[in-house]
């Protein structure tokens, strides 16, 4: 009998280049998704340490906060925020039936809007940490 | 017009007497130039790059060749023509280089849906793809998420099974009871259902959406494209439309869709599949909402 | 033939909230960015600052809510995520509780923090 | 060995409705294809299907239109037949959910088409046979009909009597594509062969690759007449490199055909009096060959048909689709340039010989759809009349394989009733080359006496044989090379104008083919989807099914319909109104004649010139 050949995932995930927009969005927005999980989850549990005491909540925050590498994540979590954000944006009007034939266009929007807020906002993020 | 009409005939033959002085002449340059188009062409198979012909680079597999069984990439030089399309490239290969290259087609003309394959990247048909639109060299492989049953032969089954398993029928209770009368369906109805009735079974879609992939229980959108077209036609009446959102609301029916877009993009019939699923999940919902 | 994959439960209630909370994120989460990193500095946050806007109810009940949409928006996003990959059977049942006691657990400690600032005392824990 | 009451091979319009009737009428039926049923060329009909279903509209008028437009060849009971039956089957569609064009009112649009004193073509968009072939099977899906997709039917299990009209099918022996086997499918009841049209015999034709002949083929190797093969209709605007075919709406909507030399040659050169781009599918297929082999054609092959005149808004709101089709298939954007076209096979009006039941002479096995000929078409199909003969005839030879009684035949098959002996003077000898080989029959005293099983069971050993022999071979012809000679032969001589020296010559060339063939061998040697396999002994069907259409081109000495000979400019009625008829007699064709009948129902159909 005949047999066949499967040729397993690994060698589409291997195809990269030659995804399309929509895909793109769809795998920026599972990874911003997840990493927004993952904040939320540890956003609660720095916001816990208010449990403890007063002073180690305050003590807590803004000891993390002078530090540089937690301005540039929360400039990452910010990217990520408004990436996802406005790509739900686009993905609710997709499910709205709206502006189908520009989804490939409203999703490069998404990006370059991303990147502008983003470089925008970054001398209010880094302020004071210098 | 009629098929006997004498005179007509006799001005064909005496045209062909008269000019037939200035028609020799004329007749041998086409003949110089077709020998020298002949010279040109078999120049063109020697030099093997040379500038009029395409590089093929094609997925090779089979089972029961030993030297096939492990996947490989063959190469194929074919002279190029103008309007030349990737199935008449690979046809061209099979014909003059190595018989045993396989792949299904049969139509030609992008209505059989048997050719569809993974070109330079992308889900479409070989019959309906230009060489000249694509980069060389043209690389040419089976369908991606479907198991290669030799060369660029994939296995259909599950895809059939998909579009098989959404009663992809029309069902009604209530046919006009005159003998030769048919149904009533307006025309912006049969307009809505009309894009989604092209579908040719091609599977580009079902082999783009990476969701199909992962899920194999997932409809799929050729598969909601066929429930569409029957959940939208007017003809079935209500209850059948009710059955008929059941079956696209399971689990695995509308909802793992992610409007990836991507089956849109691939479909050689340009059939709207990301809209007509995001209809139905719409659909769906107001469905629903009754029972809230 | 004509047979499918059945299922009792139906996808589309999920689906629906999924957009609903999303359409609503969007507006909380714009503020709350917009209140924590431009308004006020993250790196100025301080107890009473945190205190002093958790004892207005509304900003009280907004950020509860703000917590219970993000939450479900976000473990109901995973979950549907796990399923797209193709998770079946037990592992599929594992992964969900596992998530909804991951949310609750989540929801909890998030109350209780909130209640700290607002003085609250309702939880007994 | 597989087991059915009723097997249809094949499974385009003509195949699944004959599955749907007989599983109607309570037979266990199933469908052998070699292609997946939606991939059938059924699929690339676009025009329409006719049928009188209007006020003011009569089966009867339809019946003496297509009778006029057959140029007087077609048999009356069978026309009178499809035209009675065809408005019940294109309501039955429509309860099927085909989804037709429609009126405002809601009923289906009917247009009016070449040939048709009323516009009886029932339509859906430029997509008729797309339609119908997937409603068709969505019905098949929605019954549980057994389909062996991908199976190829190699061989007819015929009995081995001494005359064709004494011997019985009891079955197929059909090759398992995907998997390499070779297995019998044993029909308690009766075979229904459904295997379309034979483009292929022809190197340019709007058919499928996998439109091969191979109905006609088997049933002639079988003992079953081919009838009327010569009759092949060619259309006159087709694009040179796929054959894809474009509508004759360009040229009613204004489109204007050029040579070389930019001369509107159908005016220029009287080809068609006044009627221009506008004449008929065979003046203008003659046309532009003329124009192409007097040295003015573009590239030695074909005209350009141009359209930019009408302007992008008008091309784009009424022919859009073709603007696609010649982008697509031949990389021209027609707003920008002309079009090529020139003119390819498009459809065979013979093939194998039934009565108007579908029924052929062999007892058991039936034929329905484009390989047969019931003779609706005669000497010339008219458009929209191919579809409704797949339906009409393929349900009723379903209805009558699985059963039913449908009354006696007016046709008579085989060579029984009135009939007599033809001759034809041939270069070569026709037909097998080596003997033994083709022979139905061991013949001998166990003639007849065996069951039908025991029939199956041999034609199976006789095919494993062949396939295996054909395996075996290390070196020798390939098919390709064969097919190509037989097809580009076909094209140059048997093609839109015939004469005596060229049909002669195509048969010359047949026979080398032939003696190639004897010498043919398969270089691929897998048991996995082999279509080097299945191309080789398709190329032997497309061999016999040539020589079958250049004999009957040669013995007709006379010009009808699609069927144009450069020496006989007239029609000969008082010496053809017959059919021509050929069978394979074990491997030496004979030629034979059968008087056409044109007595039907209620009236005798007179010949009358056919002009419109
Ligand atoms: C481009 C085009 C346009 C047309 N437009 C019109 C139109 O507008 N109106 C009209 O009335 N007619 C039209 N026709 C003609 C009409 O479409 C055909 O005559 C008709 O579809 C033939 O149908 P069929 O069922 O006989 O064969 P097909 O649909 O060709 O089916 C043949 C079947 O037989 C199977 N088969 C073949 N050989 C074997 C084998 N050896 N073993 C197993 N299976 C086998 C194939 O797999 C296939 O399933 C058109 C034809 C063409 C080519
Ligand atoms: C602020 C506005 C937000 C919008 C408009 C939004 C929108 C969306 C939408 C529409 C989806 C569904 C995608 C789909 O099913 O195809 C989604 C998925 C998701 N969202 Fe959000 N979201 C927002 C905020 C958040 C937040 C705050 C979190 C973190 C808790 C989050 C986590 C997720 C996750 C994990 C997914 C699933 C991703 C996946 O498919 O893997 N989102 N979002
Ligand atoms: S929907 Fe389009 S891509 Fe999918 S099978 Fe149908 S024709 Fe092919
Ligand atoms: S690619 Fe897949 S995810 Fe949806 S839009 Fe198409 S089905
Ligand atoms: S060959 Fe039929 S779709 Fe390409």
């Amino acid at each position: 009998m005949s047999q066949s050949y499967n040729r397993g995932l690994i060698e589409d995930f291997g195809r990269w280049k030659e995804f399309s927009a929509g895909m793109w969005a769809w795998i920026f927005h599972k990874f911003t998704g997840w990493v927004l999980v993952g904040y939320l989850f540890t956003h609660i549990a720095v916001l816990s340490t208010a449990l403890t005491g007063q002073a180690e909540y305050t003590n807590t925050i803004q000891t993390l906060e002078s530090l540089l590498v937690v301005r540039i994540l929360e400039v990452g979590l910010l990217a990520v925020a408004v990436f996802h954000i406005l790509n739900g944006l686009r993905l609710l009007l997709v499910d709205l039936g709206v502006g189908l034939h520009a989804q490939d266009k409203s999703f490069y929007a998404s990006l370059a809007l991303t990147g502008a807020i983003v470089v925008a906002s970054v001398p209010t993020f880094v302020a004071g940490v210098f | 017009m009629s098929t006997q009409v004498p005179e007509q005939v006799e001005d064909e033959s005496s045209a062909d007497t008269e000019t037939s002085a200035a028609q020799q002449a004329r007749m041998e340059k086409k003949r110089q130039k077709a020998e020298e188009r002949e010279r040109q062409a078999e120049e063109a198979e020697s030099a093997a790059a040379g500038e009029d012909t395409y590089l093929l680079k094609v997925f090779r597999y089979d089972p029961e060749v030993a030297g096939k069984q492990e996947p490989r990439f063959d190469d194929f030089h074919v002279p190029y023509h103008k309007g030349m399309t990737v199935l008449d490239a690979l046809m061209y290969a099979r014909d003059h280089y190595d018989s045993s290259l396989t792949f299904r087609h049969s139509c030609r003309q992008a209505i059989c849906g048997s050719d569809a394959l993974f070109v330079n990247g992308s889900q479409r048909l070989g019959c309906k793809t230009q060489l000249s639109d694509l980069e060389e060299p043209v690389r040419i492989e089976p369908l991606p998420h479907q198991e290669v049953v030799k060369d660029l032969v994939v296995d259909m089954e599950h895809f059939y099974d998909q579009m098989e398993s959404v009663e992809p029928y029309f069902q009604t209770n209530d046919l006009p009871d005159g003998e030769l009368e048919e149904q009533r369906q307006t025309r912006e109805n049969r307009e809505k259902i009309k894009m989604s009735t092209r579908c040719i079974w091609c599977g580009a879609c079902m082999s783009s959406c990476n969701i199909a992939a992962g899920d194999n229980k997932y409809l799929g959108p050729a598969a909601i494209n066929k429930a569409y077209r029957f959940t939208m036609d007017e003809r079935e009446g209500e209850d059948m439309k009710q059955h008929r959102m059941e079956i696209l609301e399971q689990e695995h029916g509308v909802w793992r869709c992610q409007t990836q877009f991507s089956c849109t993009e691939v479909c050689p019939k340009d059939i709207p599949l990301t809209e007509h699923i995001q209809e139905l999940k719409r659909e769906a919902v107001k469905n629903n909402l009754k029972f809230w | 033939m004509a047979e499918h994959y059945s299922s009792f439960e139906r996808g589309g209630r999920r689906w629906l909230w999924q957009r609903i909370t999303a359409a609503f994120l969007v507006v909380v989460l714009a503020f709350h960015f917009f209140l924590l990193h431009f308004v006020h500095h993250a790196a100025d946050v301080t107890f009473q600052m945190s205190a002093a806007r958790m004892q207005q109810w509304t900003y009280y009940s907004l950020m509860v809510l703000f917590l219970i949409t993000a939450t479900f928006h976000g473990v109901n996003g995973v979950y549907n995520a796990l399923v797209n990959q193709g998770i079946e059977g037990t592992r599929k049942t594992a992964v969900k509780w596992t998530l909804i006691a991951a949310s609750i657990l989540l929801i909890v400690q998030g109350i209780r923090t909130a209640n700290e600032w607002a003085g609250i005392a309702l939880l007994p824990f | 060995m597989h087991e059915h009451d009723v097997i249809v091979v094949g499974a385009g319009g003509a195949g699944l409705r004959a599955a749907i009737a007989a599983q109607e009428e309570g037979a266990d039926v199933a469908i052998v294809s070699k292609l997946h049923p939606v991939r059938s060329h059924t699929g690339a009909a676009e025009g329409g299907i006719n049928a009188a279903l209007r006020e003011g509209d009569s089966w009867e008028q339809h019946a003496y239109d297509t009778m006029k437009g057959s140029d007087y060849l077609g048999d009356a009971p069978a026309i009178e037949t499809l035209c009675q039956d065809s408005p019940e089957e294109v309501i039955q569609l429509e309860h099927w959910g085909l989804a037709f064009s429609r009126d405002d009112d809601g009923r289906v649009s009917q247009r009016p088409f070449g040939g048709m004193s009323f516009p009886r073509t029932t339509y859906a968009g430029a997509e008729t046979g797309h339609q119908l072939l997937h409603t068709m099977y969505e019905q098949l899906v929605k019954r549980g009909i057994e389909v062996y997709d991908e199976w190829y039917v190699t061989r007819l299990a015929v009995s081995d009597e001494e005359d064709p009209e004494d011997r019985t099918c009891h079955g197929v022996v059909a090759y398992d594509i995907k998997s390499g086997e070779i297995s019998a499918f044993h029909a308690r009841n009766g075979v229904i062969l459904a295997t379309g049209g034979p483009g292929q015999v022809f190197d340019h034709t709007t058919n499928a690759v996998a439109n091969t002949g191979d109905g006609p083929a088997m049933a002639y190797r079988a003992g079953v007449p081919m009838e009327d093969m010569e009759f092949i209709q060619f259309h006159p605007t087709t694009l040179p490199s796929t054959g894809v075919l474009i509508t004759e709406g360009v040229r009613g909507e204004g489109g204007i055909l050029y040579n070389e030399d930019g001369e509107r040659f159908m005016f220029e050169y009287g080809y068609a009096n006044n009627d221009g781009e506008l004449a008929s599918r065979d003046v203008v297929s003659r046309a532009e060959l003329t124009e192409v082999n007097e040295g003015r054609g573009i590239e030695d092959e074909y005209v350009h048909l141009d359209m930019r005149h009408l302007g992008e808004e008008r091309i784009i709101d009424r022919l859009e689709n073709i603007v696609h089709l010649s982008e697509d298939f031949e990389g021209v954007d027609p707003l920008e340039e002309p079009m090529p076209v020139k003119p390819g096979q498009h459809y065979a009006m013979g093939g194998i010989e039934t009565d108007e039941n579908g029924e052929t002479c062999i007892s058991g096995l039936y034929a329905a759809g484009e390989c047969a000929c019931a003779s609706v078409h005669g000497s010339n199909r008219l458009g929209g009349n191919a579809l409704p003969e797949l339906i009409v005839f393929g349900k009723r030879a379903g209805h009558h394989a699985a059963g039913r009684d449908l009354g006696e035949a007016k046709i008579e098959t085989g060579q029984r009733g009135e009939w007599e002996v033809g001759e034809v003077e041939t270069p070569v000898e026709p037909g097998a080359v080596s003997s033994g080989e083709d022979v139905v029959a061991d013949g001998g005293a166990a003639a007849g006496s065996l069951s039908g099983e025991e029939y199956v069971q041999r034609a199976l050993d006789a095919e494993r044989e062949r396939v295996e022999s054909l395996l075996e071979k290390d070196d020798g012809v390939q098919h390709a090379e064969i097919r190509a000679e037989v097809q580009q032969t076909m094209t140059q001589h048997v093609n839109v104008f015939r004469e005596k020296d060229g049909l002669k010559e195509a048969l010359r060339d047949i026979r080398k083919a032939r003696e190639k063939y004897e010498d043919v061998y398969v270089a691929d040697k897998s048991r996995t989807f082999n279509t080097d396999l299945i191309h080789t002994i398709e190329t032997r069907n497309i061999l016999d099914t040539a020589e079958a259409i250049t004999l009957g081109a040669l013995a007709r000495d006379e010009f009808r319909g699609a069927h144009w000979r450069k020496e006989h400019q007239e029609r000969k009625d008082d010496k053809w109104l017959k059919h021509t008829l050929l069978s394979w007699n074990d491997g030496e064709p004979e030629l034979w004649y059968r008087p056409v009948v044109l007595e039907g129902e209620n009236k005798t159909y007179e010949p009358k010139v056919r002009s419109y």
